[in-house]
């Protein structure tokens, strides 16, 4: 069977934590598909599950039983995730991490998107909240 | 996740399995919190069976790190998949925490 | 943390069979969450499976690059399961599957689905065919 | 879905693992028919690593049933796991197909 030159895919979840393992799954299991090497599986798993980790606690402050959107996207030069959400504005968009030098807890989950992907876009647009992480292949 | 606490000399091994996230860390916090509040010394944390670790994960045992030092306690991790080893590299955290091979080695130290 | 009351959530593929196997995961996955027992998994995972390959067949006839979305709500009464595709309308809404003492390949996969499932309900809605499969606990 | 194929006395003996779905059953098919046109039996099937299975791996299974019936070709599956026998029972294929135990058992037919 031929495989496809494009990979779509896109799941929907409540915002409860529970739901972060199946994210997690599908991403898994759609990234294997596409014989991406098992480090680069492991980096974007935990991207994204940052991502949508902070989705639950920043735009919806710990409510759950909202929608959180994840769609994916792959071809043989790029892979792009866009999280969606109908949360807050951010207050601000460029979503700093902490200092890693700094020890406390808390701060970490940027520096795990920012190592899985090469572009964080943030758009919000009609009351959607759209985080778009490219990584190149 | 699954946490078993056991004894280990004067102190406490505390085995965790699965997948430690958003979902399960409160869990996790709340078993440490509990020991380090009793003061436990050493606390050996057993992460072989540990599949995924999210900075939830983390930021949950610097907590329970932090909270230690006010008594001089020591907290020791073992048996770290190279999965989790990286994780705690990038965090920076590698030298932070006592990190070691395997149960053996954690007793000893 | 406190489980939600119902669970809901979805999926969207795209019509490659290579896709089957990550519906099933998926379902799997939600399935275990609300702690269904082992045997009732394993055959909503078959049913749901049928039925998204019998889209592949009859509505997309084979064309892989169409899509079909999975919706899936469970409260403490019911599974449900909603599949969606933008297909061809079918000939006929009955779904029959062979006679089971009839040896010849095919003609299996409406046994699975009704196996598992208490209620098949078939609609064609603005282009979009719609199979709702709900299943009592 | 993995496909080995290994002789074992006239015969051949089929290990399948993984999924047997629409997407991989028709590697499945074609490996089933090509023994089958070269008339070979038995065809043991060796079921053991077999994770999941729908409705068109027994279709498969069926064709190549079928087509060995005219050269009077006898097909044993075995090492059936508790779900894929329950699968057979439910599509009143137990009795079509000669089931055996485990290969042993399937070599002494
Ligand atoms: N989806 C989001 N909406 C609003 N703010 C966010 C979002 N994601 C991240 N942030 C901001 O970026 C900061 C850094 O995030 P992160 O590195 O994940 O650490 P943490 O969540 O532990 O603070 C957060 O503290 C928050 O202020
Ligand atoms: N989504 C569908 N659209 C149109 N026809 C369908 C659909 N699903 C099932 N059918 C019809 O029902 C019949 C029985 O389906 P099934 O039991 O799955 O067996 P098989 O697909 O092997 O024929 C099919 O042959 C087909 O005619």
């Amino acid at each position: 069977m031929k495989k496809p030159l494009m990979h779509k895919a896109a799941i929907t979840i409540s915002s409860h934590p529970m739901y972060l393992s199946i994210v997690r799954v599908f991403l898994e299991k759609l990234l294997k598909l596409m014989d991406l090497p098992t480090y680069m599986v492991e980096d974007l798993k935990s991207a994204v599950d940052e991502a949508c980790s902070n989705v639950i606690k920043y735009a919806y402050k710990n409510d759950y039983e909202r929608t959180i959107k994840v769609s994916f996207e792959c071809t043989s030069d790029k892979v792009e995730v866009v999280i969606e959400d109908r949360g807050e504005k951010p207050a601000d968009t460029e979503f700093q991490g902490r200092d890693l030098r700094d020890l406390k807890p808390g701060g970490l989950g940027m520096h795990f998107i920012r190592k899985a992907f090469d572009e964080i876009r943030f758009r919000r647009i009609r009351g959607i909240n759209k985080l778009t992480l490219m990584r190149r292949l | 996740m699954d946490i078993n606490i056991e004894d280990v000399g004067k102190g406490k091994k505390v085995s965790l399995s699965g997948e430690i996230d958003m979902h399960t860390s409160p869990e996790l916090r709340k078993a440490l919190l509990k020991l380090t509040k009793e003061k436990i010394s050493p606390i050996i944390i057993d992460l072989k069976n540990v599949s995924y670790m999210d900075s939830s994960a983390i930021a949950t045992f610097v907590e329970a790190l932090k909270s230690m030092m006010s008594y001089k306690g020591s907290m020791r991790l073992c048996n770290l998949s190279p999965r989790v080893q990286e994780i705690f590299a990038f965090a920076k955290l590698d030298r932070v925490f006592t990190i070691c091979k395997d149960i053996e080695d954690a007793l000893s130290r």
